[in-house]
C-alpha cells in the first residue's frame, strides 16, 4: 500500500460525513490529517470521538473552524468553544459515558446488535433508552456507532498497513479502526514490511484502506 | 493542615499493596503524594496505562505518556498500556479496586452526584459513570460543606452519577461509611466535634457511642 | 483434474488483491494453493493469525504458530497476531471479505447447513456459524452430490449454520450464485452439461440463456 | 509476586470449580497446571474453554481423567473421548459458537450484562434465547460467562504478573485472565519487572493473582 498525500486522503471526505476520530485529549489524535480537513474546510460533519481536546489541539481545531455539526463524546470540559458553540446551538452534542462510547464503537466495529452496560441506568443517561433485565440486574441497550471514515494515528505503520500505537497514544484508535467504512491512517514512522512483529501489531493491515505519507 | 491535604492523606490510608487504584481529577489526583510507606498499589489512568509515575521533571516528558487529562506522566517499572475498551473493561468489570472521586453531592443512602450542575458548564461524564457503577470501592473526596450548604444531603438535587451507592465520603470534617443505604459518621477530622460534623451535614448520620478521630 | 482441485482452483479464482480471506477445514483449505499470480491476499487463521503462509519445513516449526486445528503453519512477513475477540471481531463484524467453508447441505435461497447431524457426530460448529453469519461473502465449497443425493436442495434438512444465505456454491459440476433468495447457475464445469446438473440438483436453478464454462 | 509451586496453586482449586482455560486445540494452554489438577484429581469440574482439545493435550488430559462434569466449548470434533462421556451421560456438553464463546466470556470479564450477536439467529442455537430487535434486525442476547478460576499460560511474565503471549497462543487466554475470580498464570518465561515493554502487556499484572513457578 503506497501512502498517499494527505491532501488526496482528506479529498476522499464528503462534507456531511461521519468521522470517528482517535485520541484522547490530542493524544493520539491525526493532527496533519486533522489540519488538512480544516484547510480544505469540509462541513456540517459529525465527529464521533473521547472528547473535543484543548483549544488548538486535535478536534479542538474542527470544532474552532466550525465545521462540526455533531459531536458524540464523553467530555468536553477542557474546550470552552465546544460548549460555546452548544449553547449558541450551532454545534449539537451527544455526552455518552466513556465506556459506554468506546463499547458502543466496538459493538458498531465487531458486528453486534448493541451494547448491554449497568453503567447510567437510574441517571439521565438512560432517557429513552431500553432497560434489559439479565438475571434480575437491570442494563441499559446502548446502540452500535459505526463511521463513514476513521482518523486513526499510529506510531508505526508497515507498507501493507499493519499499525502499532506509543503508549496513551493508543487510546480509541484500535477501536474506531474497526467500526468505519474507510480507514485512514497516518503514523509517526512508516517502516518497511516484516519489521513490526506479529505480536506487536495492534490494528492488523486489512482494516487500513489509506495510509498518509510522511512529507 | 488545609482541608485537600487532609482528604488526601486519610484517603491514601485506604489504600493497601496491591489494589489498582483509580483517582479523579482535583483532590483525588492528591491521594498519590501520600501513599503509606511499604504500601504498593497500582495506579490507572483510564487513558489506558496502569502504573502511572509522578510528573516528569522538565525535559523529561514524552507526547504519548499522558494522564486523562492530557498532561505528562511517568510510568514506573512494569506498566502497561492499553486500549480504551480494555481500560474499561477494568473499570466496569471490577477489575478496579478503589476508586476515589469527586463529589458535588452525596446522599444519605450514598449516591453521588458529581457530573453536573443545570444549567451552568456541562463538562461531560467522562468516565465517572463507569467509575462509580463498575469499581470495587468507590471512595469520594470532598468538601463538606460548599457555600454554606451540606454537601452530604438527604437526597441529590442534582443529576447521580450512578444509582450504585459510594462506599465512603472523606471531608475535611468527617468519614462517613455506608452500607444497605445507611450513613454512618465512622471518624472525626482532628479536633472536629460530633455536634461540629451533625451540624454540617444534611443527611440523616448514624452516630455510634464512639466516633474515634481520624489517624493521618 | 479431481474434483477437490477443480473445486479449490475455481474458487481461488474469486480472490482479488487486498482480500482478507478466511478459509474453513476441507476442500477449503486447498485454495491457499491456488491463489492466482499477481493477486495478493490475506489469509485469516481464526485462532488469531493473519498473514498464514505454507505448512512449515520438516524442522522448521514453532508450537505457538499454528492454525486454526492446532496444526504448525508459518507467517509471511507483515503477519500478525490477535486475541480470539479480536479474531471473531474481524469475522463477525464484516471485515473479513471473503470466507470459503465447507457444506453439507445448501437450499435454493443459499441457506447452508454445514455443522452437524443429528444422531451422528457432532463436532461442534467452531466458527463456521460466525463466518457464515459475519463475512462479507460467503463461498461454499463441495461435492455436488453425496451418496447419490444431491446436496444443493428445495430446503435444508440438517441444522442450519445461519439464516444468512451464502453467495457462491462451487462443486465439481457448477458454480451457482445466490440472490434475493433464487439460485443461479453461473458457470459448468468443462465438459459438464446443463442437463447433468439439472439432474445432479435437486433445488430449483434458473438457468440463463448462456452458462459458460469454468475459467481454471 | 512471588511465583508459587504450581502443586499450591493448584491445591486451591476445590471440586466443583469453573474453570476458565486459555488454549486453542492445545495450544496456549497451561499444560502444567493441567497435569496438576489431573495427579491432584479435582472432580466435578466445570471448563469453559473454547474446545477440549485432542487426546494427550490440554484441555484433553482433564476430559480423559474424567475431570469434568461440564464443558462450555465450541469444538470437541478433534477429541472422541468427549465425544464418548457426551453420548455415555457422563460429561455435559454446551456448544456455544466461537465468536459468541469468546464475547460471553469478555462480558463477564468486563462487567457487560451480555451480548446482542446475530450469529445462531435463526438456528438450534437461538434456543431458550432472547431475541431483541434492534434497527430492525434480530440479535441474540447471549449471558456473561465467569469462572472461579482462569488458567493462563504466558510467553513472558514479569514478577508483578504483567503478561505477554507468542503468536497463535494468545488465542482466549487475555480475556479468560480478565473473567474469573482468582487468576492462576504460568509462562515460559518470567523476567525481572521493566522488560516487558508497557506496549507490549497484554494482560496487565493486577489481574494476575497467582504466577506458577518454573521449576
Amino acid at each position: 500500500m503506497k501512502p498517499i498525500p494527505v491532501a488526496e486522503a482528506v479529498a476522499m471526505i464528503p462534507d456531511g460525513a461521519v468521522l470517528l476520530v482517535g485520541g484522547f485529549m490530542g493524544v493520539g489524535t491525526p493532527e496533519r490529517i486533522v489540519d488538512e480537513i480544516v484547510r480544505q474546510g469540509k462541513h456540517e460533519l459529525t465527529v464521533i470521538a473521547n472528547d473535543t481536546a484543548k483549544p488548538g489541539t486535535g478536534i479542538a481545531k474542527l470544532i474552532s473552524a466550525k465545521l462540526v455539526r455533531t459531536a458524540i463524546v464523553s467530555h468536553i470540559g477542557l474546550n470552552p468553544e465546544t460548549q460555546q458553540q452548544m449553547h449558541a446551538g450551532v454545534l449539537t452534542v451527544e455526552l455518552v459515558p466513556q465506556g459506554t462510547l468506546i463499547e458502543r464503537i466496538r459493538a458498531g466495529g465487531f458486528g453486534l446488535g448493541g451494547v448491554l452496560t449497568p453503567t447510567g441506568v437510574g441517571t439521565v443517561v438512560e432517557e429513552g433508552k431500553r432497560k434489559i433485565d439479565v438475571d434480575g440486574q437491570d442494563f441499559l441497550l446502548e446502540t452500535p456507532l459505526k463511521g463513514d471514515f476513521a482518523l486513526v494515528h499510529a506510531f508505526l505503520a508497515d507498507y501493507i498497513g499493519n499499525l502499532s500505537y506509543a503508549l496513551t497514544a493508543r487510546n480509541f484508535n484500535p477501536l474506531v479502526a474497526m467500526a468505519a467504512a474507510t480507514v485512514i491512517a497516518g503514523a509517526e514512522h512508516i517502516v518497511p514490511v516484516g519489521l513490526i512483529a506479529p505480536d506487536h501489531v495492534v490494528t492488523p493491515a486489512p482494516l487500513v484502506d489509506y495510509l498518509v505519507a510522511n512529507e | 493542615m488545609d482541608a485537600q491535604t487532609l482528604i488526601a492523606r486519610r484517603i491514601a490510608r485506604e489504600l493497601r499493596t496491591g489494589m489498582l487504584v483509580n483517582l479523579g481529577i482535583g483532590i483525588p489526583t492528591l491521594v498519590a503524594n501520600y501513599v503509606p510507606a511499604n504500601i504498593d498499589v497500582f495506579f490507572q489512568s483510564e487513558n489506558g496505562l496502569i502504573g502511572t509515575g509522578p510528573i516528569p521533571e522538565a525535559g523529561m516528558a514524552h507526547p504519548t505518556l499522558t494522564d486523562a487529562g492530557g498532561r505528562p506522566v511517568t510510568a514506573l517499572p512494569g506498566a502497561c498500556t492499553f486500549d480504551s475498551a480494555i481500560s474499561f473493561g477494568l473499570i466496569r468489570g471490577g477489575h478496579v479496586d478503589m476508586t476515589v472521586l469527586g463529589g458535588l453531592q452525596v446522599d444519605q443512602r450514598g449516591l453521588l452526584a458529581n457530573w453536573m450542575i443545570p444549567g451552568k458548564m456541562v463538562p461531560g461524564m467522562g468516565g465517572a459513570m463507569d467509575l462509580a457503577t463498575g469499581a470495587k470501592r468507590v471512595v469520594v473526596a470532598m468538601q463538606h460543606v460548599a457555600k454554606g450548604k451540606s454537601k452530604i444531603v438527604k437526597q441529590c438535587s442534582l443529576p447521580l452519577t450512578s444509582v450504585r451507592p459510594v462506599d465512603l465520603v472523606v471531608t475535611e470534617l468527617a468519614v462517613i461509611a455506608f452500607s444497605e443505604g445507611r450513613a454512618t459518621l465512622s471518624e472525626r477530622a482532628p479536633g472536629i466535634s460530633i455536634e461540629e460534623i451533625s451540624e454540617a451535614t444534611e443527611a440523616e448520620l448514624i452516630i455510634p457511642q464512639r466516633v474515634p478521630e481520624m489517624i493521618l
